[in-house]
């Protein structure tokens, strides 16, 4: 089985789809390494924050994906 | 009128489909007879210029609870005897409804204060995501830097 | 919906029956389709442990002309695009809509602003006398000190 | 023909009706005299105001009312 991650709002048109699968177990270096340059830069940016099995995590680069987790990758919230 | 019950004092939902704002506030009237002062507020997409539509995108696992979480949060801190929280989500356009907060105390100051905090923490807090179609496509809406100086306000 | 039009964007009424605020607030969101910000407050007789009843007299040629040139202060002070003043006079119940403000403005700082501006000057300027009924009889309201603090916040 | 004294809110229950006919002319004085020592007590506190001819008085002292002028007695609005 794999990790599904999925971009949200801008992060989908940098990503160029909304989801992708990728091997288990996932971390913050294996992330950054699967979602190329582009989006890993977006990740390293402090505002961006990463949900794992639905929870924000506190610090993204303890980021620990098993199989059939959820990975969501969250820009900033767009202004009102 | 009011045949929408509202069958809990915190009624949040997100919606893809037009918000009845008068059926809406009648339901939430008729369900909050022991409050003194019912505020509502109701955004709208603006007819701006160049806007032809706008899209809010959601991620439901955190959207939905966060937004739950907010008015708990608005419900304990102002005393409300109730609160209704209705976002659009998908595609609207110029004219149409984004949002409706509604708040329920014994008296007005509280109703006001927290239907004023509630926006300004949807705005800034709730995980949504915007974008803008104009004449030459899509544009995302960035975070505006007015809304950290409105949530400072409830600090 | 909104089979109730409103004719102009000030629209300000003194009523001895009750209040509808869902067809009132779906014909002004109908009316107000410029706006991004609709804000609307309900007063309501509060179910205050001994109180069976509360009246509202007027003075017919200061009352509603008073409110209208309020109406029409805050439209221009806030940049309303519309705005609805809808006061009960007569005898009413608990739970009972007393006054219903709502306002429609481009941004809802605006909208906010203008609604808590018309109830305080409605609760302290408008020429209106209120009597409770409790069990031992008819007793007048007096002027509250906390309306004078109020209305400072707007000088 | 005579001048309609209103008295509205509380003053009604003190002067023991609604309304009153006052023969006309009717100045302050006058006024003051024809309510009875009570009313002109309240008429005499600065928050009670006077209105002739649906037009609050800046001061009330100056009331000059005549035949079917109409005279609303307003004393202070009730608090929220």
């Amino acid at each position: 089985m794999a990790v599904r991650v999925l971009f949200l709002g801008p992060l989908a048109d940098l990503a160029g789809s909304a989801e992708r699968e990728i091997p288990a177990p996932l971390d913050w270096l294996g992330l950054l390494d699967a979602v190329g340059p582009e989006v890993a830069g977006q990740l390293r940016d402090e505002r961006v924050h990463i949900a794992c099995a639905g929870r924000v995590l506190a610090d993204k680069t303890t980021l620990t994906a098993g199989d059939g987790d959820e990975v969501a990758l969250l820009p900033p919230v767009s202004g009102g | 009128m009011a045949r929408l019950r509202l069958e809990s004092p915190l009624d949040v939902r997100l919606t893809d489909s037009g918000l009845s704002v008068g059926e809406a506030l009648a339901a939430f009237n008729a369900a909050q007879g022991g409050a003194g002062a019912i505020v509502s507020m109701l955004g709208k997409v603006r007819p701006d210029g160049d806007v032809k539509a706008l899209e809010l995108t959601h991620y439901k696992p955190l959207t939905l609870p966060g937004i739950q979480a907010l008015a708990d949060t608005a419900r304990n801190r102002f005393s409300l005897t109730g609160a209704v929280v209705w976002h659009r989500i998908g595609v609207m356009v110029p004219g149409e409804a984004i949002v409706l907060v509604a708040t329920a105390a014994l008296h007005r100051r509280d109703a006001f204060a927290a239907a004023d905090y509630l926006m300004d923490h949807l705005k800034s807090a709730a995980w949504l995501w915007k974008r803008e179609r104009r004449a030459d496509g899509w544009h995302w809406i960035e975070p505006r830097s007015q809304d950290h100086a409105d949530l400072a306000r409830w600090k």
